[in-house]
């Protein structure tokens, strides 16, 4: 068996007095297909912020690819990452979010190909020509020159992947990435993701509520609750079959407010 | 006391010369001020706590009191200090540090109104401090301040009659001067104001063109 | 013969007066009393007229006549000379103050004024005056240009605007800037007196035109005070002489020239 | 020797005629505001049209101006101020046009669904206002009323210049009868300081006061 | 067979040049549960908002009881109505948002007796016994005194709905009542109205995207594309066997999104 791709060794994080996550711990194999479910306040959210630096943690490890991700060694030792550490750990994630935040000002090619031009000095020409490629897969060639004000949500958020994948990180993190779009758009956008997860081996950890995306994408479901993981395994297991109380309770309310799992 | 045309046409080349005092004091007033206020904004950001709210209480200081007595400090009382300046010179440094206070708040809304998902899509996209300065902060929070800033330029600019008190000769002083020769107030007074309502009836129309121009960003 | 404006100031109890805050010609303590040789006058005389006090307002020059004529003040009593102008503008009282122009300047007199005209001839030399006063015309009139002619606010203003340098001379009446000087005790400066060529100015209380009434009972009171001696007791303290107001008329000052 | 405590003492009898000022001043921006917002945003179109040129002619001309025609022009209309008066009049007006487009600004952000709320239960257009739509404005107008309020106080000190005896006025006074310049003028800067403090302290406990309970209602 | 208690006859409505509602015609009998359903855009918001004189019709009639709603009689002939006119049918009417709408700065309380005191002038103690009946029957009595912000987004919309209900209408609209609520939080506002719908005679007209629900819940269903009634019958038929193309396509798109029908 390979090595894990991303190792979470009994990681904390408060905020101010309260605790969201306290020692948790987990691992995601390379290309694995991870769902994280659970209700509102789990911390779901919080664990794709980590990863992405977006917080950072009070306690505890992560390793990508085996790297510390908020450590770096040094005279032997280790010691808080600097920037410039944190800067090339970032090249092997990328992510989306619920609320697409493309940059307004920019064209959607732009978008696109803004981070290759500035971050891996990639050609303007070669940035172009890669971008179109994934706007073409996502569907959007088309609406390369418009602005994103220009675009429904589920156009923005088909977009929005388009960019994070022009870095063509290792590991693609997807916070609720239809919860903002109206019902009627939500399946353009889990198409891409379907097709993504079929054509490419990437990694990817997805935060949703719509269980039954989860059901048929994911290859292996955690539940969260109260920043902890109170039960996880392969998704037939977890959707039909729930061992814990709170799980059972979660999906039949769930159920009742009209999702099909 | 009626209006007397013919002294109206009489002092308006007197006027003349103090209007143009009046917009070269403004003019580089708020160039001053655009420069002060970016200082200000960016010492106030300093991870350095003294220097952070010591730049803070100054600024709050110079924003909570007047500008006439401020221009009377910087003409009457730094020169005990050896610090000498021309009139106008004077007065620009007042206007420009006294608005600076406000361009410097104007700046801080600006950046802070950029949304918290552009600071961390830049981040997601792995750009450093600068370019998501450059390229997504700042682009997108300076348009929505023009209107705001153009605000206190107008405002700079009906304030400068309180430059007469150190013997700049702008329009309103060039009025009361005018008023003193020959003892009649209403027609510079009013020529004066006239002359304010124009410009400000003019910015009027400026600032709702900045504002549908650059007011809002599309998101 | 009393007239109406009297009577009124007699009900209401006081006179409302414009000073300038110009001593010796007016002044204000540090307890907010008013004094100076002008109010003082005004204040005797306005008793014998029956009117018990006066209640002073501090203004610019500039601002005096036109706050007399909008009724904001019912006399002028700052050292307001009298010119044909303003005769023109005022109804003046027989002749109150009378005082000579003076020049402040730094020791030495480095550029030599005497006079206005030196001041015109001297392309780089800058005078400073109060606005709408006496000498800011007198400059103009020797043919100082106007941006030569700096409109200071105040006595305190002008004199440290020569100390600093921003101003070559400081022109004000002698017994002005004798007060100022005295006050300011500073070696380094000089005073120029009398101007050459200016001549000497009174001043006189100036009523709103229309309240002649009024000042002709001013003027039957002034004149007995003179009289008396009791005039000159008032004024000299402060500098002036009693005598170069007695030896003119309001008449003559307002025809010169 | 100086009598400085006499000299103080004429300072602080300024700064009550700053504090009369500065509080009726408020009082009747306060009032105007409130009247010409709510004729801003009039369903009569002759009530809008007023408004809008009472707030644009005051905040149009300067307040030099407005208050030079207070002192001098009125009269000769035949009305006849006094100093205090004409001060606190066009203070009063001046900051009062502005203050005028804080509460159509205030009331305007105030979302169409709370109107929309109110249709749907049926409120009269003044029910609505005075119970749903004011409560919700005034929070959010509280904070700029207060930067008014403190831009007043600063435009106090030109009444100076009107030869009403402000504490700008007396510290004039006292520096021309001492020869100092720093000391009376460094003392108002401070005075003037700590009365913008009390100002914006007292807007904020005020606005605690009102937003009890009430997170969420400022977005 | 009793006379419908709302008519809506021929009416248009258009934003600018956008034409919403074509010649829209329709009826709902006392007592009835109406789902509206379509796609987003298609002017179910609207009619409900006409409804609520909300928005202004460009043509056409609407009656209530027999009453028009938009005109009134005057001099014989019909002119239109004026805010008294209004005021008075908008008594019959009441209305719960899909944001609720309550008020920030009143209590729980304040919000439901405000409207009865005001418009009906009920003493102020007869309004607080049927707000506290009212909020008892929502589930909602505990939190009386609290503020909306300290509220969940269910407990927001129960209030709202006991706000509405305290003018005691004969109609009320719901608007996508359930839509900005947390899934877990969908259910107790479900509830609540599956409550309302046994317990009273009002009529109910519901916009809707919980298709679960609006099967379980209505007497008769109505399909709305660009502001035309495509399809209209029992739940069962329109969920079931639905005849039209549209409906077929609409439908199939959000059981693919995850939702259940
Ligand atoms: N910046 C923050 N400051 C304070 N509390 C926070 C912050 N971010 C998150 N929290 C709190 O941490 C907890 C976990 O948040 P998180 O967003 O991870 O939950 P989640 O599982 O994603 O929930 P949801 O399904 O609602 O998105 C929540 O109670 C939230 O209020
Ligand atoms: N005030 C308005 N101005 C302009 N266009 C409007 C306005 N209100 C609604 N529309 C347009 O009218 C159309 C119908 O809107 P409506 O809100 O009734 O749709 P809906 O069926 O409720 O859709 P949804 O399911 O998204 O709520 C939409 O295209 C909308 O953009
Ligand atoms: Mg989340
Ligand atoms: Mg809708």
């Amino acid at each position: 068996m390979a090595a894990p791709i991303i190792e979470i060794e009994s990681i904390s994080k408060s905020f101010g007095a309260f605790q969201v996550l306290d020692q948790l711990s987990m691992q995601v194999m390379p290309g694995e297909k991870l769902a994280l479910i659970g209700p509102s306040g789990s911390g779901k959210t919080t664990i794709l912020r980590i990863l992405m630096t977006l917080e950072r943690i009070d306690g505890g490890h992560i390793r990508i690819e085996g790297e510390e991700l908020y450590h770096m060694s040094k005279n032997g030792g280790l010691a808080p990452a600097d920037e410039k550490h944190l800067t090339k750990m970032r090249q092997k994630i990328g992510m989306v979010f619920q609320l697409f935040n493309l940059f307004p000002h920019m064209s959607v090619l732009d978008n696109v190909t803004l981070a290759p031009i500035l971050t891996k000095g990639v050609s303007r020409a070669d940035a172009r020509k890669r971008a179109m490629e994934l706007l073409d897969m996502v569907g959007m060639s088309a609406k390369a020159d418009a602005m994103p004000s220009q675009l429904s949500g589920g156009q923005k958020q088909r977009v929005a992947i388009a960019r994070a994948l022009a870095l063509s990180p290792k590991i693609m993190l997807f916070d609720e990435v239809t919860s903002a779009l109206d019902p009627e758009l939500v399946e353009e956008v889990l198409n891409v993701m379907r097709k993504l997860a079929a054509e490419t081996d990437m990694t990817m950890l997805l935060v949703t509520h719509e269980m039954g995306f989860a059901h048929d994408f994911a290859d292996r479901v955690l539940f969260f609750d109260r920043g902890r993981i109170v039960e996880e395994g392969k998704p037939d297991d977890i959707f039909r079959h729930p061992k814990q109380e709170r799980t059972q309770t979660f999906l039949r309310k769930i159920i009742a407010a009209g999702h099909r799992v | 006391m009626e209006w007397d045309w013919n002294f109206v046409w009489q002092i308006f080349p007197t006027l003349l010369q103090g209007v143009k005092i009046t917009i070269i004091a403004t003019l580089l007033g708020s160039v001053l001020a655009v420069f002060v206020g970016l200082a200000i904004a960016l010492l106030r950001r300093s991870p350095n706590r003294l220097v952070s709210t010591t730049t803070g209480f100054i600024a709050e200081f110079i924003r909570g009191t007047p500008l006439l007595v401020q221009l009377y400090f910087i003409f009457y009382v730094l020169p005990d200090i050896g610090i000498l300046l021309p009139p106008l010179v004077a007065g620009v440094i007042g206007l420009g540090l006294h608005y600076g206070t406000y361009t410097a708040e104007v700046y801080r809304a600006g950046i802070d109104n950029v949304p918290r998902g552009q600071w961390e899509a830049a981040k997601a996209c792995n750009l450093t401090a600068r370019q998501t300065w450059t390229r997504i902060i700042l682009p997108q929070a300076i348009p929505p301040m023009m209107p705001a800033l153009a605000n206190y330029f107008i405002a700079m600019f009906k304030e400068t009659p309180l430059l007469s008190a150190i013997t700049v000769l702008e329009l309103m002083n060039q009025a009361k001067s005018v008023a003193n020769t020959y003892y009649r107030y209403i027609e510079p007074i009013t020529l004066v104001g006239v002359f304010f309502l124009t410009i400000s009836l003019i910015s009027v129309v400026v600032l709702r063109w900045l504002e549908q121009r650059y007011g809002r960003i599309e998101r | 013969q009393d007239d109406a404006k009297l009577e009124q100031l007699r009900a209401q109890g006081f006179a409302r007066v414009a000073i300038a805050n110009e001593p010796p010609y007016t002044a204000v303590a540090a307890d907010g009393k008013v004094s100076g040789a002008a109010p003082d006058v005004a204040r005797v005389i306005f008793q014998h007229l029956g009117v018990p006090d006066i209640v002073a307002s501090i203004s610019e020059y500039g601002a005096m006549i036109p706050g007399l004529q909008a009724g904001r003040f019912d006399v002028v009593t700052a050292g307001l000379f009298m010119k044909p102008e303003r005769c023109a503008a005022v109804a003046y009282s027989e002749p109150v103050l009378c005082d000579a122009e003076a020049l402040l300047v730094k020791k030495g007199n480095p550029k030599g004024f005497k006079s206005y005209g030196d001041i015109a001839k001297d392309t780089s030399a800058t005078v400073g005056a109060p606005g709408g006063g006496t000498e800011e015309k007198l400059a103009l009139e020797a043919g100082v240009p106007r941006d030569r002619v700096v409109v200071v606010p105040d006595g305190q203003s002008g004199l440290k605007m020569v100390q600093d340098g921003r101003i070559d001379a400081y022109s004000l009446p002698v017994l002005s800037i004798n007060d100022l000087i005295k006050k300011a005790n500073d070696p380094n400066l000089e005073v120029i007196a009398p101007v050459e060529g200016a001549p000497v100015y009174c001043d006189g209380a100036a009523f709103k035109k229309g309240d002649e009434a009024l000042r002709d009972a001013f003027n039957v009171e002034l004149a007995k005070l003179k009289k008396s001696g009791e005039f000159a007791k008032i004024i000299e303290p402060y500098g002036f002489s009693a005598a170069a107001a007695m030896s003119t008329t309001m008449e003559k000052l307002c025809a010169a020239k | 020797m100086i009598d400085w405590s006499g000299y103080l003492s004429l300072i602080l009898q300024g700064a009550v005629v700053t504090v009369q000022l500065t509080v009726m001043g408020s009082i009747l921006a306060l009032i105007v505001a409130f009247i010409a917002g709510l004729g801003r945003i009039s369903r009569f179109a002759i009530l809008r049209w007023l408004a809008t040129a009472y707030i644009e002619f005051f905040r149009g001309t300067s307040i030099f101006v407005q208050l030079f025609f207070a002192y001098f022009v009125l009269p000769f209309m035949g009305i006849s101020l006094t100093p205090l008066q004409a001060g606190v009049l066009a203070l009063g007006l001046n900051v009062g046009a502005y203050a005028a487009e804080v509460v159509r600004g205030a009331i305007l952000s105030v979302g169409r669904e709370q109107y929309e709320a109110c249709t749907a239960l049926n409120l009269s257009r003044w029910q609505c206002m005075r119970k749903v739509i004011l409560p919700q404005a005034l929070l959010v107008m509280l904070p700029t009323f207060g930067n008014n309020a403190i831009e007043l106080l600063k435009a106090t000190s030109v009444v100076s210049l009107i030869s009403l005896a402000d504490m700008t006025f007396q510290a004039n006074i006292v520096r021309s009868q001492t020869g100092s310049t720093l000391i009376p003028f460094a003392t108002i800067l401070f005075l003037y300081f700590v009365f913008a403090l009390l100002i914006s302290f007292g807007v904020r406990a005020l606005e605690r006061h009102m937003a009890r309970g009430l997170d969420g209602v400022r977005t």
